[in-house]
């Protein structure tokens, strides 16, 4: 880790230096939405104390300014992604909003009874409910390739699927929010290509820890929240494969997604603008170009080896914690680190790790069938990002601790 | 280990919370309502008999945290044989004292007064009055699920 | 203007306080995006300095800031629209987004053939192109009021069309931002209510310059963008009737809008959440939150005379001005000045004008059907907010100036 | 004035707009395109005859700001009686200097070059290039409206 100067990243991360009820921070809950470097920060204050203007439809230099910081985004997003035009890069307001695009402006005009979704069994809510919602209104039907016991979905149970025909879309999670699993998203795209499904990844845990290549993944779509990506809130990215996304009707009317309006007839405007109705959150997405210039800056190799190590530092500590379940052991794991006392409940530990400045999530993760299917009514989930140090988790241990001897 | 702390899980908090009270459903009740907290996978179904205007047996199943089981067997503690409006008045104060909105009728609340410190931890108020609002749905027998959310 | 401090307000937005290729920056783009006040971008910032945590579901306390802050802002809007209950106020990405809401769970569940949805031929594209979308969808039919020479929609001319039967749906602009005329509002929802049709208001370019009462004027709907309300992007409302709302069907699926959620069946929460699926725009609502505080510091009474005392001078000059037609002269107007000149076309006034600091807007304004109705390709627009002055209105008139000596 | 705006709007482009030269369509025209600048509410129409690889004549109407008119009225001027390769040629030329992205090459250009002043108003670019985009169309003949958005 030579490279690596953690205290220098932490510098950069005005949130880390904080007091939390008189406790200095120690944040776990990158995985909920992620902290965000100065860079971020005054990025987003230049918009509004300079480059205040709309994009797209002014002369003045302003706008300029900010519609070249807007469309910049885009190509900083394409090269992250390795998309092959920067028009497949749509912004959105969050995964939640990318992944309803597809299912409405994809699925919802070619899906009836007779067509499956698949999606698997450690999806967050997001990547479910879209796929009920267009399925309730198409009359397709939604299967699950389920999980293992260790929170993986094992390859097999999604090929039979495919085989049992039927199935147009397959939906799936990159990086599970509530287990930290990993998924074979290569392999997974490859089968539903060779089934004729198309392919939609869920990425939102994803890119916080790697730059997903949406060429090598062979995936048609890929979603990712701009906030769990140290950029603002209210971004979000929908990648689409050109083909795919250009045969795909709007997904709202509005300005700038037009070509042309009358009252008798409207055309709509080519990719992205088709797809990007209204204003958009134009300073989000130059702080999400600022996040991604960040993030470049970063030795991406020392990063990874940084988080894998604290990975597994973690993931010994909680297992060697007696009276403690680790949930989610897929051999393949990163970020997310849930577990569950046998002596108290999730919700009565992150109130008392908080009052140590350990932030935690605790509840269902928006991901209930997963909780369903371990049992459990909720979980703890300690995340990771690269800022974090081996001092977080030890906190994070001592504070479990702490909860362990009130409940005994 | 922090103050606020100790307020909030007290003893008797704590006692309650592992070997909840009244933990099983009257034979021959008449009302019934289930609650969840969706934010913290609280859930419960609370039973009782009702005579009239009074609660004359009362019990609740049920998982969720420590406040919120505590909060469930305390409750079903203290109103066993009240009337819904003496019920009503313990709640009305409960209700304000955990808000952090009202001071303590110490007359009123006896022993519900250890729920005081969940004034200062506002993520936790719904665990603490879950049972009570699940209850008066059970007397009002207006079948609705209770939720928090 | 006594009670009314220009500088004072002035210094407010920093903005204002550049140059612009060389010159002093003259922001006459209001009606595009308003300038945000340093309170905004100071507690965008904070959120990302300190509040750093998703909101409603965790239980530490950067987390339940945040949620603290981003309910609070429901509640100051609640309070802002006189509205009966703050789950009648959902934050969406815009306006925009709010009407293509409407469009959506309201009116596509609803309409069909032999419906119509009546709309004003002084729309935004924003308010017309959802409701042909969902007249296409749906059989329904869309009909026009149109405008007058001078930019006015006629009652007569609505109540001509509810009269005919089988409106369901009346949409129309508060204040038109190509324009700047002002519709009879609380008239207009009364016809719509006689006639059994819900009424939808594309407030966009009104709550820049009042506090619109939902209650007084007795609409079932009202949308407007923070980002036009010196809030930030990303930002924006949709109010609605509690009866009315509480029946559409959600908008998009996801984290935040659902009671329970399994593979088979899932049941969505009450309002609000039922219509905000996913992490919101944490930061940019709780900048809304700040823009509604700060305005409220101010005399309404005198920011209202001050912007009336402004228009009337811009207006005179502008009327004055050889060669310069005004386009949109309706008795009741605001905020918008529109014009054309008979030597140069309005995209090369736009060019010029920026050299000289004077930040204006040429094009179709989103507004193509205006355009159409006068006969113009385009138009330069000088948008105004409190924060403009007569000195303002001065630059522009010199730099109108320049740009005719230059074509003549 | 801002020196910019005088490069901008030189005496020539100033002159071609107001009078724009072959405001026409040929008799007999083979080729034909249409173009918009839907963000200024530019369009135009090119016509043309192409005789084998030769624009024999060449006209355009329409509507637009000062750039984009003045660009079709030099644009029909320059390469009336030229062939394609030499129009694609200087095409190149001018698309990079009004991108800003390349030096001007005075042989090819000749008189275009007082386009130069684009360079510095990105936002004015496809008003003057709008013109040349459609007759490339017109010329291949592919029947699609050219939209510079
Ligand atoms: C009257 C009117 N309606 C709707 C809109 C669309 O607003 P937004 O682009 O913020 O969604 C605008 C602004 O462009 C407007 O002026
Ligand atoms: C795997 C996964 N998918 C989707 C989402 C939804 O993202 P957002 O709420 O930003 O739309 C999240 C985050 O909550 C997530 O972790």
């Amino acid at each position: 880790m030579s490279d690596f100067d953690i205290e220098a990243i932490r510098a950069e991360f005005p949130a880390l230096h904080q007091e939390v009820r008189g406790k200095k921070l120690v944040y776990l809950d990158s995985a909920a939405t992620a902290l965000k470097p100065k860079a971020v920060i005054e990025a987003v204050s230049q918009v509004y104390e300079r480059d205040c203007g709309n994009i797209h439809r002014a002369v003045h230099l302003p706008s300029q300014r900010a519609t070249q910081g807007y469309e910049g985004t885009r190509k900083q997003v394409q090269a992250f992604l390795g998309a092959e035009k920067s028009s497949e890069i749509i912004f959105t307001s969050g995964t939640t909003q990318s992944i309803n695009m597809v299912a409405q402006c994809y699925g919802r005009p070619r899906l009836s009874a007779g067509d499956k979704v698949l999606i698997t069994g450690l999806e967050h809510h997001s990547n479910i409910v879209p796929w009920q919602m267009v399925c309730e209104q198409t009359g397709a039907e939604l299967v699950v390739a389920h999980i293992d016991d260790n929170g993986e979905v094992p390859l097999e149970r999604i090929e039979q699927h495919l085989k049992a025909g039927g199935v147009r879309i397959v939906a799936f999670a990159h990086v599970s929010n509530a287990l930290g699993s990993v998924l074979p998203a290569k392999e997974i795209c490859a089968l539903a290509k060779s089934h004729d499904a198309i392919s939609v990844i869920d990425g939102a845990q994803a890119v916080p820890h790697m730059a997903p290549n949406v060429t090598d993944l062979g995936c048609d779509f890929y979603a990712f929240s701009g906030h769990k990506l140290y950029a603002p809130t209210g971004t979000g990215v929908l990648y689409g494969r050109f083909d795919v996304m250009n045969a795909m009707s709007p997904y709202q009317g509005g300005g700038d997604m037009i070509r042309s309006v009358t009252f008798e007839k409207t055309t709509y405007a080519e990719l992205p603008n088709r797809l990007e109705a209204g204003t958009p959150n134009i300073a989000g997405v130059i702080g999400m170009g600022a996040a991604l210039s960040y993030l470049q800056t970063l030795d991406w190799a020392a990063v990874q080896a940084h988080e894998e190590e604290l990975f597994r530092y973690a993931d010994e500590a909680l297992r060697e914690f007696k009276g403690l379940r680790r949930i989610g052991t897929a051999k393949h794991s990163m970020g997310v680190l849930s577990f569950f006392l046998d002596c108290a409940h999730p919700h009565d530990i992150g109130t008392i790790v908080d009052t140590e400045g350990v932030a935690l999530r605790t509840g269902h993760h928006c991901a209930q069938p997963v909780m369903k299917a371990f049992g459990v009514p909720a979980t703890a989930r300690a995340s990771l990002a690269f800022y974090n140090n081996r001092a977080d988790i030890d906190a994070l241990i001592s504070s479990v601790r702490t909860v362990q001897e009130m409940f005994s | 280990m922090n103050s606020d702390l100790r307020e909030l899980y007290q003893e008797v908090i704590l006692d309650h919370s592992k070997a909840p009270r009244n933990f099983r459903f009257p034979e021959g009740a008449n009302r019934e309502a289930e609650g969840n907290n969706p934010l913290c996978g609280d859930n419960l179904t609370v039973k009782l008999i009702l005579d009239g205007d009074t609660i004359v047996d009362i019990g609740f199943q049920g998982s969720g945290c420590a406040i919120s089981q505590a909060a469930a067997s305390t409750m079903t503690e203290m109103v066993k044989g009240m009337n819904v409006e003496d019920i009503n008045k313990i709640f009305a104060n409960y209700h304000d004292v955990v808000m952090g909105e009202g001071q303590i009728d110490e007359d009123l609340l006896g022993k519900l007064a250890v729920f005081a410190g969940v004034a200062e931890f506002p993520m936790r108020v719904k665990c603490a009055t879950l049972a009570w609002h699940t209850m008066q749905h059970a007397i009002a027998n207006d079948g609705e699920i209770v939720t928090t959310e």
